[in-house]
């Protein structure tokens, strides 16, 4: 598979992706929109499955459908093995880690409110610094807000400086000696940045702080490796990487996770119960209480094995290529402004940029009225917004899928909502 | 999807959105509201003036999407002269056509009626309604203010 | 589709479920084990997924994957609807509460710890009591085992009889002025034992605690009606039930939910976010951070529909009569010792039982060597095996697509499980 | 499936399960040892004399299944003469064959060969373990309380 899909067409020596290829096995694709064929941007969101996802959950209905651990007849013993498979599969996806210190949640946001409620609620104290960046997502900002509500923590933020890049500059300041916890995000959903997340890591570690790197951009798109990065966690979701909606990673350190208590207490995470006493399980149990979203894990292996067989650096390699032609096509346009880097090599797919006379919303709506799904508001990063003085922006971000026909005509249909709403 | 554009972004709509009523200074006003949509990003800025318990003149400042922009717009032309109960009945009657029902009463909206492709977008139905609930917000402090005037001067 | 299933056959005035015909729905009940068909008695842990379901998710990947909420593009604007016409049916068929009132969580599990994190770290203090029963599940147990060790509040549990009912005997007592919370399963999943709920709420209620039902086992099986037990909370899970893994229901009165704090933090559920601050969506969304699980959410709507169109009472009936036949049938076996009320009328078809000569788990390895799947083990249910003087029991749980002939294999089999492991 | 069960429940297995050796008596044990398995509520209770360092007698009272009691009394069929250091090795051996692997050493086990068939059945595993793991922590218990002993006398 992945041979004919990366051999479409070549450039710079690189291999790229042939997504007309690709978009063959994305069942969601040959969709209309009223009378046009789907061009879908709104990737940063939630991505679509391919036709492997779609039937292994399927499948794993109509064949194998049981509860896991406790059982031991077939069906549950099936089971089990799939859903730990798919472990297996993760731990060697972000850099080959151990399959215990990958823990099932049910999204990116969990996985952070996991770190939140069980590392942060014990270790963090009134005066402790809890270090963010200006660009983080709710999902790694509002449970830090909440912590630092309730334990007098302070919250303090890397500053980002007018190339949509952080600044750091002051990072040693920023990350002072009281900081217990870095927390930033690896690659921003609205502006498209990547972050030096090495190198923010190692000063983190320097000054005895943990660091966790929110992936729920990043895994989906490059090669992670989170040993080389040194995270102590990392974070994303299955549904932004072909994976079903409902099961997301946690990936922590096995020392940092032994030291932690629970999260979710009940069923699965327990070794031993009395009514008055309970006793954990091993990692990575320890942390998934109750009946997991067993079909979504079996759903997410095939999205890893989709991704594997492509190649992680193709798909980078593919989406520099294709953000590089989006950015120069809407520069083109001069009622659009680009709300991120230009720089390829330092950013991501996610695109989002603004017309100076058109609200992002009857942007989208009218995108949409031609087929074209992007997203407009603030995505999920209020203060960021803020920061740049906006209320909102419209974002095109793309994937696997998408080619540059998809970009022309999101360009085309953009000149056409000028026309529309400014009589051009 | 082209056509059911055209039932949101009707003329009457694009025509009050680019050239917004109520877009001015108002000095001394009695009433002042301001109202947000934090998910949408939406702000307006409204400032009314009453004589005899009826809207005399309104000033609207709305940072928004073109359904916004020009609810509020549709707003400053259709209160001015009207009671503050008349006001509300309106706002119920405007919140009723955007969940796709028929208002209680069967009075004469005007441009207002235009409002009534919102119904079918879902996600835009807060941006119709944001000046109307600022208004309405605005009117009932008012309110509540002068019977407390009067309370106290009691 | 209610008719022709529900017509089977007839006894004693009621209308009973036709099995076999409902089997036809379960792609799985097809599958053979080894060169057996399945038996599957382990509904109790998860029930299969008929067609509409499966394919209800199927569909939703194929034609209208979108995240939620935010979009407003097509897509999304179908997915929201879709995820949020099942959160009307849920309230619907649980008694016709408010759709604000109905929280999608990840399982039973997780709804239950969400009151645990969220109302009782506000409202449990040192001293406070929090009344449970000696029959609760792990999932309703070690939450608040974490929350007393964590407050200082004390647990009190509600014992069982020699019937393996409650003994409501000292419940005036028991559930004292200072108990703050009375949470108990309305259907053992161990026992098979019904609660008498409305009776045990109302106490709850007099002293001025909240009370919690973890209806886990009940929803999938009998008419529930809420706000006839007048329950402040209500936990169960889609899985048990014919839906999806991976979503469960926190059913809360609204006036309570409103005084809650947020559980998990991030995107969705807020309304507005700075640097310092954040504040919170209106219900239900304000407890549901992140990307929820979609497709979940979709594939719990035609199984809700299932039950409906099969009749809750009509599920109930069919369940009484099959637990007498099955018990009458145990019965005839002397080695085996039943572990729960024998009164159909006062439990459900979750069956407990022992062999006094073979391990439960000798017993359901050489069941399922025969195709017939049954659970062993201690049921998340350890305080109350060490209460019966056992380590485990065998279980076999029925559902709607179970028949007498179902019983008579296992019955046989365990005749011939004698033969195997004590030469009889 | 029912190849399966009987590559599980051989026939040497279900000869040491209907009749379990080393459930007996002991008087003055130099090792006490229980372990037990709270996933499946498995319990065993063990004591072992030594003598010049090597196993000289031992019992076990098991509370189980068929697995776990047969892995017990064939335990103690094959532990009794053999050093400390020869029943850790054997343990080691064990678990390789639980987990499917090949033992490092390739001695002759006896009867313990027929655990191979556990292998098969992943929730088994620990079942047949149990009484190995009891043992062996049972014996260095008793190693560190030794060395402890000889740095106390020093
Ligand atoms: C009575 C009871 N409560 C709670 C649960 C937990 O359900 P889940 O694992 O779906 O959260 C179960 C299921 O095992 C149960 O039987
Ligand atoms: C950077 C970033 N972090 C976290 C999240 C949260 O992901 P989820 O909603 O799957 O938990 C998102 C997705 O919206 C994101 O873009």
């Amino acid at each position: 598979m992945g041979d004919v899909k990366t051999k479409g067409h070549h450039s710079a020596g690189k291999t790229l992706l042939n997504p007309e290829m690709i978009k063959a096995d994305f069942p969601i694709l040959s969709r209309r929109i009223g009378d046009r064929p789907l061009v879908y941007l709104d990737n940063a969101a939630t991505t679509h499955k391919p036709e492997s996802v779609i039937s292994a959950m399927d499948e794993y209905y109509r064949k194998m459908n049981s509860n896991v651990h406790r059982g031991l007849h077939t069906l549950a013993e099936e089971s089990t093995a799939a859903f730990e498979w798919t472990r297996k599969k993760i731990a060697a996806f972000i850099g080959g880690v151990e399959t215990e210190e990958i823990i099932y949640t049910r999204n990116a946001t969990e996985a952070i409110n996991l770190v939140a409620y069980s590392w942060g609620r014990k270790n963090i104290r009134k005066g402790d610094r809890i270090v963010l960046t200006e660009m983080e997502h709710h999902a790694n900002l509002v449970p830090w807000i909440a912590l630092a509500k309730e334990t007098g923590a302070e919250l303090k933020y890397i500053p980002i400086d007018d190339n949509y890049r952080l600044d750091l500059n002051n990072i040693d300041k920023i990350i002072s000696d009281n900081t217990r916890l870095v927390s930033i995000t690896h690659m921003s959903n609205v502006l498209g940045t990547i972050n030096p997340v090495e190198e923010i890591g190692q000063t983190a570690h320097s000054k005895g702080a943990l660091f966790l790197v929110d992936g729920a951009q990043s895994v989906p798109h490059m090669p992670v490796d989170v040993k080389a990065i040194d995270a102590d966690f990392y974070a994303f979701s299955a549904h932004k990487m072909l994976g079903p909606t409902g099961i997301g990673v946690l990936y922590g350190k096995e020392s940092i996770l032994n030291e932690m208590e629970p999260f979710i207490y009940g069923g699965e995470m327990i070794s031993e119960v009395r009514y008055d006493f309970a006793d954990w399980n091993d990692l990575p149990w320890k942390f998934e209480g109750g009946t997991p979203n067993i079909a979504g894990a079996v759903g997410f292996s095939p999205a890893l094995d989709y991704l594997s067989d492509l190649g992680m650096d193709n798909i980078r390699n593919h989406e520099i290529e294709l953000t590089a032609y989006t950015i120069a096509k809407l520069s083109d346009l001069k009622s659009i402004k680009i709300i991120g880097p230009h720089d390829t090599c330092m950013r991501g797919g996610a695109i989002s940029f603004i017309d100076k006379d058109i609200h992002p919303h009857d942007l989208a709506t009218f995108l949409d009225s031609r087929g074209i799904a992007v997203r407009a508001g603030h995505h999920c990063a209020q203060p960021l917004m803020k920061r740049l003085g906006l209320t909102a922006t419209a974002r095109a971000s793309i994937y696997i899928y998408n080619t540059p026909e998809d970009i022309d005509k999101l360009v085309k249909t953009l000149r056409e909502a000028r026309r529309y709403f400014c009589n051009e | 999807m082209s056509e059911n554009l055209d039932s949101l972004y009707r003329d009457i709509i694009m025509e009050h959105y680019k050239y917004p009523r109520g877009k001015k200074k108002l000095e001394d006003p009695d009433v002042t509201s301001e109202g947000k949509n934090p998910v949408c990003g939406d702000e307006i800025g409204m400032k009314v003036k009453l004589k005899d318990g009826k809207i005399e003149d309104i000033s609207i400042d709305c940072l928004g999407c073109a359904i916004s922009v020009a609810s509020g717009s549709m707003l400053a032309d259709a209160i001015k002269g009207k009671s503050i109960e008349e006001v509300k009945r309106i706002a119920s009657a405007i919140k009723a056509i955007l969940k796709g029902e028929k208002p209680d009463e069967d009075f004469d909206l005007g441009d207002l009626e235009a409002l009534e492709g919102v119904s079918k977008f879902p996600v835009r139905i807060k941006c119709a309604l944001l000046s109307w609930t600022t208004l309405v917000e605005g009117l009932e402090t008012w309110e509540s203010g002068k019977k407390s005037e009067i309370a106290t001067t009691e």
